[in-house]
């Protein structure tokens, strides 16, 4: 890396450390109740965390938990550019450079310490690396390591990423997936045990953050690291509450007993939020999209769909939706119509992706064509005496999509499609839906910040994986493989929407939404900037000013 | 006494090891697998999955893991949760007591309430009180227990805002006082408590409104009152006493639906017991946490008639032979 | 024979037009229908009758025990030393029940609470009406158990009533009713449920402790022969009214209510726990349907047309002597026991 | 028969007890009725935007939910669920329980041991938490299996009353005159205990309804019953409840159809009881 890309890094690193440097001058003492910092956010969460090890954890509680007691080597910038160098900020190293096109070098900062007091060093990053990566451990991310060969140490303070190939999201694999565990606590544990040693039960780090309690069931509490080398947090303390039921957590957070909240996908619950003079609602970029794949081979994989095997009649479907209308209904004004399997957090979203528009007309006149016809009995259509009928698969765990699918089942019967919904609870779906077993699947899925993923989900090769519905498209294969390869965004940017287009094109499924994502915030906070893809990013930044602290800022 | 324990273990032992052996096979037999679910619309690699059944001995046949569930049992070994990553004794052992505090007041308020209305009933048998009362024990003991707990949610937590919506405790801000800490988990019991309490009280109030009628219509509760003891000691001692029998034997039986039961009053109010434990090990197919489950249940439904038992004998000397 | 605490000035239980009505689905039941008793201190009076002619009402009624849907009817008097039962506080009738005046039920098994220590009833009674403390109320207790012959009683004390027999148990209740040292005891058929050797006994304890206390007792009996042998007064009762009222030395010797011949001639069994009658054809009518007229004309040997018409007021028959029967008008009746009308009658019907 | 009669003749005289079966007969009828008497399709969505979360209204009695659909017409629809379901689950354990109650009774002294053992134990099983196990890992049981389900865990205290019925049958006179006669097994069952078995085990069924109604609503509350769209009480107030505090009609009415339905089968319940039992009466 040119030195002249790390200048502005540098200029805020110093400050940084200049603050940790008086941060770790000044000896910790009670503070008085007008100092700057001070103050406690209260996050309500439907659901409690499973494990705070973060290779295992698999809950969200667990990864926004983990995100402040734990912290990686770099932290990836609001505008969430997973393509440049340019989009990570230092943090525990303090600066890196590409030694080759297949070398990354991380210089670790030296004042970094886990929270027992010991200093972070270089093996600890590829002790990381390697619990990561290990069979045993069976962390769900090390698929994303898979372009990483090794990782070495070259001094206490330096260590080395050696990459398969050069590609342009090296900075972002090395350092996105894996927070940076402590060796020291960890490697007399027996890899397989890792995931249930006690140290899952009380996480030491070397965030922002460090662990205080956990009551199964009903919260956690982590509390500032006062002597952290990036300057300790203004908050003194983030508490998460448990409250299972999401009309109560949002009413439980109008009666002040909670701070914020992560997402408040319905519009009336929103209004409500909007209406309280205590919280603010702040907006950020969706990373979620929900929709409807379809099944091109037949069950369990085998031969072609008798219905979803012909792309017009996919396309019918598509057509025969009016996903604006399942927007407005599920989240009012402020829900989204997805592009294509991406949101808006990611940097390919464009509204000038080609999209296949509702037009019930259109979609009766393809099926017309395709020799399915509407039945003067009940108005549903029949081709040789078959019946245009099929089952959407969808897990009960999901409201949002349990709703969607019922109105989508309304507006397919208007064209004379028979759907008819299957919800399975959730074990059962993700088994039926990896061994291809339906017709058509309500998948879900929380995006990366890097489009990647994209091709997990419908490129060819990601028949063994989530692309459930086995669509398969050299088109959009070829396309995604330039895209990825592209230097920078700019020139990723085309190659990734034109891909989209193919996609959508082929109606390889229908695109249903992007649940708005809004958070709801205390007023009392300030300095409140939400990261998309990790909301509680920037959380060691965010203040309560000395006299609008309630009694439990304290 | 000595047959009678005899008896009483043999049918709790017969009892916990058909929920266990049921229970097993059910979890087992049935689809769906753990390890999939959780991951919250990330992929799971069935790599990654595969390894980890194996880790769990899943692999094995299913004798083979009955055998080793079994065996470990009898060591007072439950095995580890799948999804949350700890011994199962661990997790039961943070929910069970929460679920202790809310089945135990629970118990205790519907005991107080489904006497105090039997009593009430019938000292004023056939007056309109009587039958106003009859029509509240009636309609709470035909009420659905979520639905009341729903709405008493939204009037005193919602409405009124004398009662906070859910969970055990203020989790933050919480008091610093042993005392404010108490009071806070009180105030947050209330509202499930007081829903299970008045369901299952209601129940305990038609059977005790009986037995007390049949009490007071004896002739030593008219000899009490021909020793001239005032009213107040003839119902509260003399009928009470005697007719304690049905209502503790009906809160005996309500033991294991108020402890595991309360699936649904837990998932309301959001409270962290077993109930809901129970409920997310089955949909997680946390095999380990529900058998555990079942193991509990079936030593839960032997203590409860255990303390129906005892209770009775306590309160009716006639039963205490044998 | 008077008793110590005779209170001057009147006699010690005075009962005078007692009526208790039982609103019943069939119509109202009039059980006690104008019972007038007197009860003087230290004496022993019987009251008898078969089983519902209303002489348990009638004791129930005096303390005020009758329950819902039972009724004392407005007008009713009972005074007991003085006082007018019927319409003290709710507090203060309270104080007089198992005070001063102490009943003895019917059913030793039933009359003591199953769940309660035998000796705690007792106690609880002293405790009630003596203020005393829990160990005076026990020991007082204990010496109760003693007196009324229970053996081991500090052991019995601590026990329930399903352990003790039914004579035991009947000597606990003598012992919780005589516990406060009542003026009056009013013993309900204190033996009719117990065998005949026990019967014996729990009456000669009776007579013993009445003795020693110098209380005055009303005996309620279907059991004329129990009268005989201790009272110095009866009452005869059929279907909620005195029938015949005398000494007792003179009603055995002439009894002159055709009821009451009927009771002596029905040949009192000990061993006998239901009380029917062989010599009286019938039974006692619902209280719900009395019969008009004498109440007693449909099972009468002796009635006539009037008897049907219209009810015979208790009659003097001159030697102090009360019937309620149109005979006591009869001199032929009075002196034989047989009526004039019915030689007439069987004449009139033996001649053609 | 005579015995029915004589407990048709002594319910009828227990005015609530009548009102009870008026309501369930009322009840019956609108379910039955439902496509006749609901205002709209209860699966319909007029308009998912514009018409969500109405509250009541003279259009919708009972307002609309988040679907637009009508809270009414699904309520109608949602009694056939609950009435059918509560009905078919009473009536199947009642048959069950009658037939191990008449074998136990009936059998030899190991049959009946054996039988009554395994009842004992039977009772002590936590029901709840074994159908919430059974449903929640064979999702999407079709209502016929959560019939048999619910009558499979509850024919246990039949099978104790009607077997002590049987016990005390079998040694009535007339019964020992018909086996003196050589009536077989069978013809005994069926002349001689059935007639006299008859009221016991529909008092039982009727008490069980309500009971199971309550059940059936509660795994539909947590997403364990009937699949939506299409409506049962439960999964309506599972609907509910997320907008409980906003739009609190969408809960609130099919828990009164629950609490009223209920009470009327308890009403009639209770009404039988006596009538087969006047000592029984309060």
């Amino acid at each position: 890396m040119t030195p002249s890309c790390l200048t502005p890094h540098l200029s805020r690193l110093t400050r940084l450390v200049f603050c940790a440097v008086l941060a770790s001058c000044a000896t910790p003492e009670p503070r008085t109740p007008g100092s700057a910092t001070g103050g406690t956010l209260v996050i309500l969460t439907t659901g409690d965390a499973d494990v705070l090890f973060p290779p295992a954890g698999a809950v969200t509680t667990s990864a926004d938990v983990s995100g402040l007691i734990f912290s990686r080597l770099a932290e990836l910038t609001s505008d969430l550019n997973t393509v440049d160098d340019a989009g990570f900020r230092p943090s525990l190293a303090r600066s890196w450079e590409h030694a080759d096109s297949t070398t990354l070098v991380f210089h670790l900062d030296p004042h970094a310490r886990w929270h027992d007091g010991v200093p972070v060093r270089a093996a600890d990053v590829a002790f990381s690396f390697g619990v990561y990566r290990d069979t045993l451990v069976a962390s769900r991310f090390s698929p994303n390591l898979a372009a990483i060969d090794s990782v070495t140490v070259r001094d206490t303070l330096t260590v080395v990423y050696h990459f398969a190939r050069w590609y342009p999201e090296q900075v972002y694999d090395a350092t996105y997936h894996t927070k940076v565990l402590p060796k020291h606590l960890l490697d007399t544990i027996p890899p397989a045990r890792l995931s249930s040693a006690a140290f899952g039960r009380s996480p030491v780090g070397s965030g922002p953050f460090r662990f205080v309690r956990w009551d199964a069931g009903t919260g956690i509490e982590v509390a500032a690291d006062t002597s952290h080398f990036l300057g300790r947090p203004q908050l003194d303390r983030v508490v998460w509450r448990v409250v299972p039921d999401f009309g109560a957590a949002v009413s439980a957070l109008l009666a002040g007993e909670g701070d914020a909240l992560a997402i408040i996908p319905q519009a009336e619950l929103r209004d409500r939020v909007r209406a309280s003079p205590d919280l603010r609602l702040v907006p950020y970029a969706s990373n979620g999209v929900a929709y409807v794949a379809f099944n091109l081979k037949g069950r369990r994989g085998q031969g072609v769909h008798p219905i979803f095997g012909d792309r017009d009649v996919r396309r019918a479907i598509v057509m025969g939706v009016n996903r604006t209308a399942v927007v407005r209904s599920l989240f009012g004004a402020e829900g989204e119509v997805p592009v294509g399997p991406t949101a808006r957090a990611q940097w390919i979203w464009s509204d000038s992706i080609l999209q296949l528009r509702y037009d019930p007309r259109e979609a009766g006149r393809l099926l017309d064509a395709r020799g399915w016809l509407t039945r003067p009995s009940d108005g549903l259509r029949e081709r040789a005496g078959v019946p245009l009928r099929f089952t959407l698969l969808l897990p009960t765990t999901s409201r949002a999509r349990q709703d969607a699918a019922v109105l989508v089942q309304a507006q397919l019967r208007a064209i004379g499609v028979d759907m008819r919904l299957e919800p399975l609870e959730f074990a059962l779906f993700e088994q039926r839906s990896a061994q291809k077993d339906f017709d058509a699947i309500f998948q879900s899925r929380t995006l990366d910040a890097s489009p990647v993923g994209i091709l997990q989900l419908f490129g060819s090769e990601g028949a063994r994986q989530s692309n459930y519905g086995s669509f398969a498209s050299p088109v959009f294969d070829s396309l995604t493989a330039r895209a990825i390869a592209a230097p920078t965004r700019a020139a990723a940017r085309p190659l990734w929407r034109q891909a989209i287009g193919t996609l959508n094109d082929d109606a390889a499924a229908v695109f249903l939404f992007s649940p708005p994502f809004s958070a709801a915030v205390h007023r009392r906070f300030e300095g409140v900037s939400i990261r998309p893809d990790e909301w509680l990013a920037t959380v060691a930044e965010w203040s309560v000013p000395p006299q609008a602290r309630l009694p439990r800022d304290r | 006494m000595l047959t009678y324990l005899v008896r009483r273990l043999a049918l709790a032992a017969v009892t916990t090891a058909a929920v266990v052996s049921l229970t097993f096979a059910l979890v087992h037999l049935a689809p769906g697998a753990p390890f999939l679910a959780g991951a919250e619309g990330r992929f799971v690699p069935p790599e990654t999955v595969e390894r980890q059944r194996r880790s769990f001995g899943l692999d094995q046949p299913l004798g083979t893991q009955f055998v080793r569930y079994v065996a470990n049992l009898a060591r007072g070994d439950l095995g580890e949760s799948f999804s949350r990553r700890r011994p199962v004794a661990d997790v039961l052992g943070d929910a069970l007591p929460n679920t202790l505090l809310l089945g135990g007041a629970a118990l205790v308020l519907s005991l107080v309430f489904g006497i105090g209305l039997g009593i009430a009933q019938a000292t004023r048998a056939g007056t309109w009180a009587d039958t106003t009362l009859g029509a509240l024990s009636l309609a709470l003991y035909s009420v659905p227990s979520f639905w009341l707990g729903l709405m008493l949610m939204l009037v005193f937590g919602e409405w009124l805002r004398w009662l906070p919506l859910t969970g055990m405790n203020a989790a933050v801000g919480a008091p610093a006082t042993w005392a404010g800490r108490t009071f806070d988990v009180l105030r947050h019991l209330v509202l499930p408590a007081l829903t299970l309490a008045l369901v299952n009280g209601a129940a305990i109030a038609r059977f005790h409104r009986a037995a007390m009628l049949e009490a007071l219509g004896t002739d030593f509760i008219r000899a009490a009152r021909g020793r001239g003891l005032g009213e107040g000691r003839v119902v509260l001692r003399h009928a009470l006493r005697s007719a304690l029998a049905p209502a503790i034997t009906l809160a005996g039986l309500s033991v294991p639906a108020l402890l595991t039961g309360s699936v649904l009053v837990e998932s309301v109010f959001g409270w962290p017991g077993m109930g809901r434990v129970a409920y997310e090990a089955i949909f997680a197919r946390d095999y380990n946490v529900i058998t555990a489950v079942a193991v509990v249940a079936g030593v839960l439904v032997a203590l409860g008639n255990l303390l129906a038992d005892v209770g009775v004998a306590w309160a009716d000397p006639r039963v205490r032979r044998r | 024979m008077s008793g110590p605490d005779a209170t001057p000035g009147g006699p010690l239980l005075e009962i005078a037009d007692l009526r208790v009505t039982f609103a019943t689905g069939d119509g109202v039941a009039r059980a006690v229908d104008g019972v007038d008793l007197v009860v003087e201190a230290g004496e022993t009076v019987g009251l008898v009758g078969e089983s519902g002619c209303g002489k348990s009402v009638t004791a129930l009624a005096v303390l005020r025990l009758v329950e819902h849907p039972g009724h004392i009817a407005h007008g009713s008097r009972v005074r007991f030393e003085g006082r007018d039962l019927l319409a003290l506080a709710d507090r203060d009738i309270r104080a007089v029940r198992g005070n001063h005046l102490a009943l003895i039920f019917q059913e030793p098994a039933t009359a003591l609470n199953p769940v309660l220590t035998i000796g705690s009833q007792i106690a609880e009674v002293i405790r009630t009406h003596q203020h005393g403390s829990r160990a005076e109320a026990k020991r007082r207790a204990l010496e109760m158990l003693r007196a009324v012959g229970i053996p081991d009683a500090e052991r019995r004390a601590d026990g329930y009533a399903h352990q003790l027999s039914g004579g035991m148990r009947q000597r606990v209740l003598i012992a919780i009713a005589l516990a406060c040292r009542p003026h009056l005891v009013i013993a309900d058929e204190p033996t009719t449920a117990l065998d005949v050797t026990i019967q014996a006994e729990i009456l000669e304890l009776l007579d013993g402790l009445q003795r020693q206390m110098g209380m005055a007792v009303l005996l309620i009996t279907h059991n004329l022969g129990l009268v005989a042998e201790r009272t110095r007064r009866v009452y005869v009762m059929y279907a909620g009214q005195i029938v015949e009222e005398a000494g007792t030395e003179a009603l055995f010797a002439a009894p002159l209510h055709p009821y009451t011949q009927g009771l002596m001639a029905a040949v009192p069994r000990l061993d006998q726990l239901r009380e029917r009658l062989a010599a009286i054809p019938g039974q006692v009518p619902p209280a719900t349907a009395w019969p008009g007229g004498c109440r007693f004309h449909p099972r009468c040997p002796f009635a006539f047309d009037r008897c049907n018409a219209e009810m015979p007021p208790l009659l003097p028959s001159g030697d102090g002597r009360k019937a309620r029967c149109w005979l006591v008008e009869d001199e032929a009746y009075r002196g034989t026991g047989v009526p004039a009308h019915r030689d007439q009658q069987g004449e009139g019907g033996g001649a053609p | 028969m005579s015995r029915l009669r004589g407990l048709w003749a002594r319910f009828r005289a227990r005015r609530i007890a009548v009102a009870g079966l008026v309501v369930v007969v009322l009840l019956a009828l609108a379910a039955l009725g439902a496509p006749l008497l609901a205002p709209a399709d209860p699966l319909a969505q007029p308009d998912p935007v514009a018409l969500q979360n109405q509250p009541p209204s003279p259009e919708h009695p009972l307002g609309t939910d988040r679907f637009s659909r009508d809270v009414m017409s699904r309520l109608l629809y949602g009694a056939r669920v609950s009435l059918g379901i509560g009905a078919a689950a009473a009536l199947l354990a009642a048959v069950i329980g009658a037939g191990v109650g008449v074998a136990a009774g009936l059998g030899s002294p190991l049959v009946d041991q054996l039988l009554m053992r395994g009842v004992d134990v039977a009772l002590a099983l936590p029901r709840v938490f074994l159908l919430l196990l059974v449903l929640a890992l064979w999702e999407g049981a079709p209502a016929g299996v959560v019939i048999v389900l619910l009558a499979v865990t509850g024919w246990f205290p039949t099978s104790r009353v009607v077997r002590a019925l049987v016990q005390r049958l079998r040694e009535a006179e007339f019964v020992q005159a018909a086996r003196a006669l050589g009536a077989g097994r069978w013809g005994l069952v069926r002349r001689h205990l059935l007639p006299h078995l008859a009221p016991a085990v529909i008092v039982a069924a009727t008490l069980d309804v309500g009971n199971i109604i309550l059940l059936e609503s509660g795994l539909s509350y947590l997403g364990l019953g009937i699949r939506p769209p299409a409506p049962s009480w439960g999964n309506m107030i599972l609907d509910g409840k997320d907008q409980l505090f906003s739009t609190p009609w969408v809960a609130a009415a099919p828990g009164l159809a629950l609490l009223v339905t209920v009470v009327a089968f308890n009403l009639v319940g209770d009404g039988l009881q006596d009538a087969l039992d006047p000592r029984s009466e309060k």
